[in-house]
């Protein structure tokens, strides 16, 4: 792009020439025309610039906004919420939990490795700039079907990505998802969170201070690389064979590294007015959001930008999306201080501005004035969308035909059938090593899970458990998507993920604080998408309600489609939890041995193939009807949970995707030492729904946990569940031997389908689904 | 007693290494730092796990040419312990105060698992009196199969200085299984896993703390 | 006929090259006179090909859909001979 | 003057390369008849020296002193041109 760099005084432009321009910029001809109202004038190619980068759906939210008013964002405990670097929720009279999540979704399609790293770097100075030391890293990862030759790039090289930023800069990565889906194949999703701790005296705001601060530029040498990747990239689809080279970014773990000491030295040497990370449109955003928020102007002086390469325009320095750099103001004062500081650690602090009174965003180049706008008109005065919505979602597909048959097995998946019982076995063992269940260890080994030293409970169960140095409580994190069940219903969907969330928390014993959402879905323009997009917020709003849990930050992401191709709806949500007497949490949580334990399943019996991994597995088309969801039984169940694992009287695990066979699978699985199981599934008690042995053993629901306790454990379980109004439901037992054993009875307890098989033998399925052949992660 | 920690630009196990050593004897570990080029008065060094430098060219390379290495050095052949970690175990033998190397992982991935390994050696001052143990630690890096010669590796297990060798299938395709080395002198330890790790029962056990355990009993006996 | 070829990838120009920016500090500090350093991939590629245009072409194809990464990278045929000829 | 170097840094022979490994399986995937791959680095050194031969000396050193490791790896100096000559 040529800058034109001096303004434009109120010259009388042609429509088609202000259209073209604001396209280049990613705005609409309307959206121009209302830049140029605000003005009072044409704005001049910097100026438009800035309004391209902060207009864009990633920085202004123009097309969600007004649906996220709907999460509660209020709690006990609840220090800051949204719209802030990270929320921040109270752990103890000392301590204080940070936690922000973020996508890198369009980054990664189109550079895995770096665009998952990116996000990673992000995330982490996200944190870093609420005062908090970042502690522990969840990645919330969905690809096409490795069998998908580009899909298979997307999850090696974001797999590599997320770990080569995060071993490297010494942020443990504790827990994730990671998901193989049709819908995925052009367009991976990438969802990072990321968790600190801070002083809970301690607020550091991304803000600039009073007329008169310093402006300081922190870090890396400004490039050229992701001029506008915010606004363009994130604002429309994908298309393929693009060349979309400059809005690609690369991340540098080490200077990540030495700038996350700088921040936090600067912050603990009581310095700073505000700090904030520089995302997406770069120093634009930072400077003027953070302007905004106290309603002051800046002033910017861009040669004073240190940059890496010469020749960058003004345009190109105001936007550049170079990683590593953060933006802080301190009073005049204290400049020497704060660069003495960061040049300890390593790193370069300019002063590249001032605070003004003026409420305008300026910025010179070598004394000529580049850009002169109000800062309210790039933020507060950003487009706010209605945008038409049709609900297209619940029940539709189940109302309708059954699609045809498509590989054998797609139509009994959703039938009645049932298989004959050498076929279940061998579907068990087929299911636990495809790419829906199969062990995740080959991911998250390639992660260091255990750096900081926190790590009480590493991955691989429900929820990762981490201590606090000096605390007795310690957290649980958890991060859960749902993308299956959105496409019969968005609402569905949302609540799922959220009641997911906290549930995978109640299995480690832990009771939620707090919860950060992730929402990813194709075009807003779209209102079959916005329909969708507005069930699931509205799924995640009541579920949060009505699991008390406060939503303290969020993220949204659009335009996840190519070609016309959208991605199916896909919130994700990531809960933290207190852990009470962490230090004896790990013996109670992994214990040494569960055999000879007996096998309970709580809460909810409801179960249905519709959307189910299984149904997916078999070939089928997602249809059918979802089971009633339940908001207050999901909470009695967690709650139930919590107090049992907590007791040190049960080994919990969620009965979520795959169902309850998998599930069992996964508890014998939860000890050092695995074990044996010996186990029956009465249809029908086994719940509403399961009159089929398919259905029984891998039918999915909501507000179901599967508990392994001994028999004063029972007793206590069956006290505390009637008091509690949960159903309960004796299995069978855990056992010494190698034998994995569930009898499906029918009538009269008669055996109508069973599975047997070496448990090792399943185990061996499952743990090399995603290694070796094309599945490798390497 | 001062035991120092070197924090080199990346590293990122310094502080817990600090706390393994403060938790192992209170008020004894020092961070320093690795800009620097004179070491401050310390009884002992341990070089922690990290990227030094990012890594970048070869994991450790960057750091072995780092200003306090020519401290390590005088203070290695001063015959004074020095304990490097994973990355500072990848610096020592690039520095040249370890032989051999460390190769990127057999199967090309970062690996971060809990290993057991055996303590061959007792002439390391991490090791005495640990004869034959067999250890639980955590290995967690993408560099960590040691290379050498042929010959370097016989010599090496004549001299008895192999002291840490995997038990079963190595996690990254090491020669010989080997988990850590020390110089002929045995005053230089690397080690691939990390000891920092396991040093308290609600993290996994506490069988690391047994190495800072031996290196205090060490320098109160040699004080 | 096997033919040998050696390729060399390269951050393209403008790309960030963390390595090679801590690679030329630590050469100063050693106290060479290093004042710029880009770190690449070298690849030795053995394959069969009929004849060296063939081989040269499988070598151009493998980099572009494979062995560069077009949004970072730029890729150059460093060397291409025949092993019965190199000896 | 100054002075632009590539040395090529190999994998020595008989030390495992597990990355040109795994990319010449990728290739064999895709259908190249790749027979073996070696995966270096490349290293393009910008540096002054008074004349060529004391550039291609100080290159060298810089190879034994940091830039490979003896024990893995074996460098080569590929280029060597002063940049006024070639513009
Ligand atoms: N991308 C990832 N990063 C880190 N951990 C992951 C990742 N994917 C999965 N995991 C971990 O693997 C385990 C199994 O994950 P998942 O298959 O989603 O099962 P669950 O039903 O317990 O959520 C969990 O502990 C999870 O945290
Ligand atoms: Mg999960």
């Amino acid at each position: 792009m040529t800058a034109r760099t001096t303004p434009v005084q109120g010259r009388p432009e042609p429509v088609a020439e202000g259209a073209a321009r604001a396209a280049a910029v990613g705005l609409t001809g309307d959206e121009y025309a209302r830049v140029v109202s605000l003005l009072g004038r044409a704005p001049n190619d910097v100026e438009l610039g800035l309004f391209g980068g902060l207009w864009s759906e990633h920085c202004s939210y123009k097309s969600s906004r007004r649906h996220l008013g709907a999460l509660p964002k209020d709690g006990p405990g609840v220090v800051a919420g949204p719209g802030e670097n990270a929320g921040v929720v109270r752990l103890s009279p000392r301590v204080s939990l940070a936690l922000r999540i973020e996508s890198h979704n369009h980054p990664s399609a189109v550079e895995p490795y770096q665009g998952a790293a990116t996000g990673v770097g992000g995330i982490i100075r996200d944190v870093a700039s609420s005062g908090a030391r970042p502690v522990a890293l969840l990645d919330g990862l969905r690809f096409g079907p490795p069998s998908h030759a580009r899909a298979l790039g997307h999850f090696r090289g974001v797999v590599a990505g997320v770990g080569g930023y995060g071993n490297c800069i010494g942020v443990p990565t504790v827990g994730g998802e990671t998901e193989f889906e049709p819908g995925f194949a052009e367009n991976p999703l990438v969802n990072v969170m990321c968790l600190g701790y801070l002083p809970a005296g301690r607020r550091v705001r991304p803000v600039l201070g009073a007329p008169g601060s310093a402006v300081l530029l922190l870090g890396a040498p400004t490039g050229r690389d992701g001029v506008h990747g915010a606004s363009l990239l994130a604002s429309r689809g994908l298309v393929p064979e693009d060349d979309q080279r400059p809005a690609v970014q690369v991340g540098d773990p080490f200077h990540g590294k030495r700038l996350l000491e700088a921040s936090l030295a600067l912050v603990e040497a009581g310095v700073l007015l505000g700090l904030t990370d520089l995302g997406a449109a770069g120093l634009a955003s930072a400077l003027a959001e953070a302007a905004a928020r106290q309603g002051v102007g800046v002033d910017v002086w861009l040669e004073r930008v240190p940059l890496r390469e010469a020749g960058l325009t003004p345009y190109e320095i105001l936007l550049s999306e170079t990683q590593e750099r953060m933006l802080c103001a301190v009073r005049l004062d204290d400049v020497a201080r704060a660069r003495a500081v960061a040049r300890r650690e390593g790193v370069e602090a300019a002063e590249i501005g001032r605070v003004t009174e003026t409420g305008r965003l300026r910025a010179f180049f070598r004394e000529a004035v580049v850009a002169d706008v109000p800062v309210a008109a790039l933020t507060e005065a950003a487009p706010v969308y209605d945008r038409p919505a049709r609900d297209e979602g619940r029940g539709r597909a189940a109302d309708g035909p059954l699609p045809p048959a498509g590989a054998a097995g797609a139509a009994r998946a959703g039938g009645r059938e049932v298989p004959s019982d050498a076929d279940l076995t061998g579907r068990l063992r087929a299911f636990l090593s495809s790419p829906w269940l199969a062990s995740r260890r080959p991911v998250y080994r390639t992660y260091d899970f255990e750096v900081q030293t926190n790590t009480v409970v590493p991955p691989g169960r429900d929820a990762a458990v981490l201590r606090v140095r000096g605390e007795a409580d310690g957290v649980a994190l958890a991060l859960a998507g749902e993308s299956r069940y959105g496409r019969l219903d968005p609402r569905y969907g949302g609540l799922w993920a959220f009641a997911q969330a906290l549930r995978s928390l109640a299995c480690l014993g832990a009771r939620p604080l707090a919860a950060v959402d992730c929402l990813n879905f194709a075009s807003p323009e779209r209102p079959e998408v916005m329909g969708s997009f507005r069930a699931a917020v509205a799924g995640l709003a009541e579920a949060a309600r009505a699991l008390k849990t406060p939503v303290v930050g969020g993220n949204v992401s659009f335009y996840n489609e190519t070609d016309g191709r959208p991605i199916p709806p896909t919130p994700v949500v990531g809960a933290v939890g207190r852990v009470p007497e962490v230090a004896a949490a790990r013996a109670r949580l992994l214990p040494e041995s569960l055999s000879g334990w007996e096998v309970w399943l709580l809460g909810a019996q409801a179960a249905s193939l519709a959307a189910s991994a299984f149904q997916f597995f078999s070939g089928g088309v997602p249809h059918g009807a979802l089971p009633p969801f339940d908001l207050a039984l999901e909470r009695r169940v967690a709650i139930l949970v919590r107090q049992a694992v907590r007791q040190g009287r049960a080994v919990a695990t969620d009965v979520g995707k795959g169902g309850l066979a998998p599930a069992l699978f996964r508890l014998t699985g939860a000890a050092r030492e695995a074990a044996g199981a010996d186990c029956d599934l009465p249809l029908g008690a086994a719940g509403e729904g399961c009159h089929d042995a398919l259905t029984a053993l891998f039918g999915e629901g909501p507000s179901r946990v599967l508990v392994a306790t001994d028999e004063p454990g029972a007793r206590w379980l069956a006290r505390a569940a009637s008091r509690l109004r949960v159903p309960l439901l004796r299995l069978g037992r855990l056992s010494a031997g190698d034998a994995f054993r569930i009898r499906v009875r029918g009538p009269h307890g008669r055996v109508v389908a069973f599975v047997d098989a070496p448990r090792s033998e399943l185990a061996r399925a499952w743990e090399g689904g995603l290694e070796g052949g094309d599945g490798a992660v390497a | 007693m001062r035991i120092g920690v070197v924090v080199f630009p990346g590293s990122n196990c310094d502080r817990d290494a600090l706390s393994a050593i403060e938790l192992a004897r209170p008020g004894c570990a020092v961070a320093i730092r690795a800009e620097e080029a004179e070491l401050p008065p310390v009884d002992a060094l341990v070089l922690p796990g990290g990227f030094a430098y990012g890594d970048y060219l070869r994991a450790g390379a960057l750091a072995a040419v780092a200003p306090v290495m020519e401290g390590v050095r005088r203070f290695a052949d001063s015959g004074r312990p020095v304990l490097g970690i994973c990355n500072g175990f990848q610096v020592l033998c690039e520095a040249g105060l370890l032989p051999g190397a460390l190769a990127p992982n057999e199967s090309g991935r970062f690996v971060c698992e809990e290993v057991c390994l055996f303590v061959e050696s007792e002439a390391t001052p991490f090791t005495a009196g640990l004869g034959s143990r067999r250890l639980r630690l955590p290995v967690a890096h993408a560099h960590g199969r040691y290379q050498a010669d042929a010959a370097t590796l016989d010599r090496l297990e004549r001299n008895g200085q192999v002291v840490f060798r995997y038990e079963g299938q190595s996690p990254n395709g090491s020669a010989r299984r080997i988990a850590g080395v020390r110089n002929e002198r045995g005053n230089v330890l690397g080690m691939m896993p990390h000891p920092e790790r396991r040093v308290e029962d609600a993290l996994g056990g506490r069988d690391g703390l047994l190495l800072f355990a031996a290196l205090l009993r060490h320098l109160e006996a040699s004080a | 006929m096997k033919y040998t070829a050696v390729v060399r990838i390269w951050p393209r120009e403008g790309v960030l090259d963390p390595a090679g920016l801590a690679v030329c500090e630590s050469l100063r500090r050693l106290g060479f006179a290093a004042a710029e350093v880009r770190l690449g991939k070298a690849l030795r590629l053995t394959l069969d090909a009929e004849d060296e245009a063939r081989a040269r072409a499988a070598v151009a194809e493998a980099c572009r859909r494979l062995l560069a990464n077009p949004v970072l990278e730029a890729w150059e045929i460093d060397e291409l001979v025949s092993l019965a000829r190199s000896g």
